[in-house]
């Protein structure tokens, strides 16, 4: 394998061609026309334009891609998340056309790629699931026969889905039919597949993944667990390895179940395995993602392997270069994905150009981004600015430093999320890791919204600052930025100056 | 002598004055307080931790970033008062109409010609003054009738600058 | 300890900061005129102006940075590394002031910070030293002497000396009054003592380094080895850990060895004791650095501790949190200084201000750096921009990574190191670990001039490249760049851009 | 129709010619290569590696940044011919080997006198700049024929220090 062609965009394209770059593998970017001047094009040895901007014309056009491949020699194609990572029949496309595909084979991502019957083939291996559907309902009487049957709340999911896409929690038998209607739009927009399914709604659990890996020689291992309770709209928000809830003896037992898994369907490649895990300390098969997760890197962190690394030798057709027993975790790792939203306006994306974008560095901290100063946060992607990670000796000074990073992270363009995650990791309920996936929404909003109403902020000395930081914006000259548009004309400028103050 | 400015923040309106010296808000002495601003980063101490926030300007609008949030601004300095009043020293008209300096300053550029049909409010010319070129528009419609100043001219303070009939 | 003084300036004094603000310590930086618009500035919860420029009169003033202390409430100085950090006199004075000194203490920095008296230290503890006149030589005569006895080459070193300051290779008798004089001014205007010692030279040896920790109750600890061989005008550009040329075995022997140094002074905190390794596997005491060293990262990324957290915590009077046998090493880290300057024009420095500046990120990728885009490299201060550190599961992985991370750095406004760092990285000197002090000035070198003058670039292809990335640079509207002068002018902006073309 | 641009890297002459879809570089066709330009950051695709490069602007002078290294750049495209029309600007050069301040610093010591035969690459002066004392040497074999500096002159980057012929 000497070129790889990075089916994807932003930080996990850089992240993907980093790797590469390491490994001497020569990498081709495909981008959209919006992203022509996005940071994994410039990171890539070749580029391949795939036109349009929706995602439909460009990073989910199969043809296009392997076709990219083909003109510029690629020999294997990395998905990436999203996208087409988790599509079989693309995973089958790639290898027909003689292409390595750096990611499982087809037929384990039909089995698990289908939650329905993954599902059903972890019952047949005895790995307990949540109650629900036998498959995808085809309509909504068939979803309210299942939900009186176990009690509602329920849950409807996406069968191809991730990330969120495509999932309602449905409390009442009146809400079901509208649910499925927009889970099923949604799905189908995300995933090109509407198929949606329906599981009992467990209250209050945590949602624990194992990071497994397996070669084709029939060796599998897992990479401990990941917490990854804390969500917003079924969206994780932080991530943390190790979790604070599991044990050494549960991380045993729940690896070894999540290894059980992936040999159940002669997986290789990474993978994860999610499981809900409840106050009892059971936990329940829910699905396995068939590639690299957005939070890979605190696994990364905690175990010090790279994991692309590992993805590329395993494609190569090499064994796993570790065993179980080398596997040692050591120290905590936080991430925190740094997104363009309005927090308390509903987590709407924040569109616009970065035009102001420091962010933090120094010790045990890793930041993973597509972005720099003068990016632009378009409409047409998920609005997410960079995944912030910090290592620490133990999970108290992983997350202090992840609230210096944050302190440090100055941004202007867009609003972001930070501030809400400064907030959620100084509060108890994150501290002592007592929260589960409906933490943020029952108590850390809420609480952020009264918080953020009755913020005392020493109004006056901000007054006086920001004077000061006008009058300085006006005199000195080492730091103004103005765009060429403003070369152009000399009239916008003086205009834009004048009115600007005129404001008041 | 103190500069002066008033900040609105979102709702609340705050008056500033700022000398040398001293700092007032709403009348109120400030002692002085640790504040940096560095690019258009600033940090500044408030008791045991620091505040840090950025000025974001977007076309014409002023946002105040601060924890990741967005507040409307508004700053209104000396100085933008003064080009206030400039504006309205043009003696305006629905024909004939005289535009003088308000200010001492330096003509950087001249946007129109003699005979040229401008609007109300379209630009005129550039004049530089406290360090800022200022834009000096028409006070009318009307014609250009006469331009009696150069560019890289010096001008008075009211000295006549551009006829217009 | 709850708030802290940060005598330094540059990215040791944010360094210091950011670990501080992990610890909910509030820090006071100090700075000098020249430093107004430093990130270190801005990375402090409170700062006072000490005026200046030089460092005599800023980060050498030792009244003034007392002063400041007093004023804001510190109750400790954290020095850094450099300026003060081995004063004796200044800790001794900082403690009597009532301030705890993060370092070790007076008596310690005494023995170890005049060379000559930790040669003798050493020499009663029975550690190996090399050869050497007994103290500070008064003249050129004694040195002369002395060479005569022990053979030429000779090394001058200034007995307060770090940083390959006031060091000097002679390598005949005409030369040596002139470097002497030359290597006590340096002496002088960098440490405000010019007392110079010989020592017999030692031809292509290994510059091996010990981290050592010690508490106020006795005990001691090394957290491994440096590898600081790749040197250029004594100063060390690259720097790893482990060393490839360390076996375990060496690695205990020349670590017990340090502590023994360590405990032979009265030592506490952090320490680095500095080992020439010869061939043979045969190492001599070098001398003790009673500080952080630059090159600390590597030891954290390696032992994944905070070692600035250990320095606050042992100076607290806590214990050492650890012992030796929970000192666990895994994997390999590299460190590359970037520093402003002309190479090949004699490792000149280049000052300038940064007027573009995107620096690598991703995973396995530290970077520690006082630096933002805008900056002023100036000529009163080391020109170093940045600490880029590489960590990797071995040693041919984490080279891998810093020549990716070198090569996704943009810089512009001043000349780097890094085209030279990149072809050391590549090349089998570095590769094979065989490489010593003189590597770099013996052979890579007079490598890379060849290399660059014989540099194939294709230039048709660059020629064509400029032309279109200069059309793009006066149609693109996105990022183009101005002072504020430049708005209070539109003639001064049309005449510059004209005068800018007409230059051919 | 195509665009012109003659492009000088270091004593290197190229004529580049550019239109929608094609590139001539020394009257040789060149076919689309992978070329990206962000920011001002470019990337080239040459064979297996790409390179990167900067064209930096210090006030009027251009420089190429590749690998760390700094090459003086001259562009000049149709449109600059056209400026110069006006303002005709010629360089006197002179065929003497200058040795220019790299950085600004303090002139330590002098080592040679005017009318010394130096050879490649001996030592001329010390420049003082960083707390270190930086030996400047001969670029060429010359005789000196004028020292612009004294012992303990400051200079700034870039202006002459000493003039071989």
């Amino acid at each position: 394998m000497k070129s790889v062609l990075i089916a994807n965009r932003g930080e996990i394209a850089v992240r993907v061609a980093r790797t590469c770059r390491e490994m001497g593998i020569r990498t081709v970017a495909v981008y959209s026309d919006v992203d022509k001047n996005s940071l994994h094009v410039l990171e890539a040895d070749q580029t391949v334009a795939l036109g349009g901007s929706t995602p439909a014309e460009s990073y989910l056009d199969q043809a296009k891609i392997i076709d990219a491949a083909k003109r510029t020699g690629a020999d294997a194609i990395h998905p990436g998340y999203g996208f087409l990572s988790e599509n079989a029949g693309f995973a089958e496309r790639v290898e027909k056309s003689g292409l390595i595909w750096i990611g499982p084979p087809a037929s384990a991502i039909t089995k698990m790629g289908s939650k329905t019957e993954a599902r059903a083939l972890m019952i047949d291996a005895k790995v307990p699931v949540v109650p629900g559907t036998r498959g995808a309902v085809s309509n909504a009487q068939e979803a309210i026969e299942f939900a009186k049957k176990a009690g509602f709340p329920v849950l409807l999911k996406a069968a191809a889905g991730g990330g969120g896409k495509g999932m309602r929690v449905v409390r009442n038998e009146a809400d079901l039919e509208a649910a499925l209607g927009a889970a099923q739009r949604e799905a189908k927009s995300a995933f090109g597949d509407d198929a949606v399914y329906v599981e009992k709604y467990l209250e209050e659990p945590k949602h624990i993944e194992v990071q497994i890996f397996a070669d084709k020689h029939g060796n599998a291992i897992y990479l401990g667990e990941r917490e990854c309770s804390m969500q917003r709209r079924h969206q994780k928000i932080i991530e943390e390895a190790p979790s604070a809830a599991v044990s050494p003896e549960l991380r045993k037992s729940m690896g070894e179940t999540a290894v059980m898994a992936a040999k159940a369907c002669g997986y290789a490649n990474a993978g994860t395995c999610e499981f809900l895990l409840d106050k009892t300390g059971a936990y329940y098969f829910l699905e396995m993602n068939t590639r690299l997760q957005v939070e890979h890197p605190v696994t990364e962190l905690v175990t010090g392997l790279d994991l692309v690394r590992l993805q590329i030798e395993v494609a190569r057709g090499n064994k796993l270069p570790i065993k179980q027993e080398d596997v040692k975790l050591r120290g905590h790792a936080v991430e925190v994905r740094v997104y363009a939203e309005d927090v308390l306006g509903g987590f709407l994306p924040s569109t616009g150009k970065l035009s102001l974008w420091r962010p933090p560095s120094g010790p045990g901290l890793r930041e993973d981004t597509g972005m720099y100063e003068g990016s632009e946060i378009s409409r047409f992607y998920d609005p997410m600015i960079s995944k912030l990670i910090a290592f620490g000796e133990n999970r108290e000074a992983a997350i202090d430093r992840m609230l210096r990073a944050l302190s440090e992270y100055f941004i202007a363009g867009v609003m972001t999320n930070i501030g809400f995650c400064k907030f959620v990791l100084e509060r108890d309920e994150f501290r002592s890791g007592n929260f589960d996936t409906g933490t943020i929404e029952r108590i850390l909003l809420p609480a952020y919204r009264e918080y953020v109403e009755n913020c005392e902020v020493q109004p006056d000395w901000l007054a006086a600052a920001i004077a000061l930081a006008n009058r300085q914006y006006y005199t000195d000259v080492t730091f103004f930025k103005r765009s060429m548009a403003d070369v152009q004309s000399g009239w916008k400028t003086a205009g834009r100056a004048a009115a600007l103050n005129n404001h008041g | 002598m103190f500069d002066r400015s008033n900040i609105k923040i979102g709702k609340h309106e705050y008056e500033v004055l700022h000398s040398e010296s001293q700092l007032k808000v709403n009348g109120k002495d400030v002692p002085e307080k640790d504040f940096v601003l560095i690019k258009r980063m600033a940090r500044i101490n408030l008791g045991d931790r620091y505040k840090s926030f950025v000025v974001n300007r977007n076309g014409d609008d002023l946002w105040l970033l601060m924890n990741g949030r967005e507040y409307p601004l508004v700053i209104e300095t000396d100085r933008d008062r003064l080009l206030k009043v400039a504006s309205q020293n043009t003696e305006g008209g629905s024909s004939g109409a005289t535009i003088r300096a308000a200010m001492p300053g330096l003509v950087v550029r001249i946007a129109v010609k003699v005979g040229q049909t401008v609007k109300r409010s379209d630009p005129v010319l550039i004049l530089e003054a406290m360090k800022m070129e200022n834009e000096v528009r028409s006070p009318a419609d009307g014609v250009v009738k006469e331009i009696k100043v150069n560019e890289r001219d010096s001008v008075d303070k009211g000295s006549v600058m551009v006829v217009l009939e």
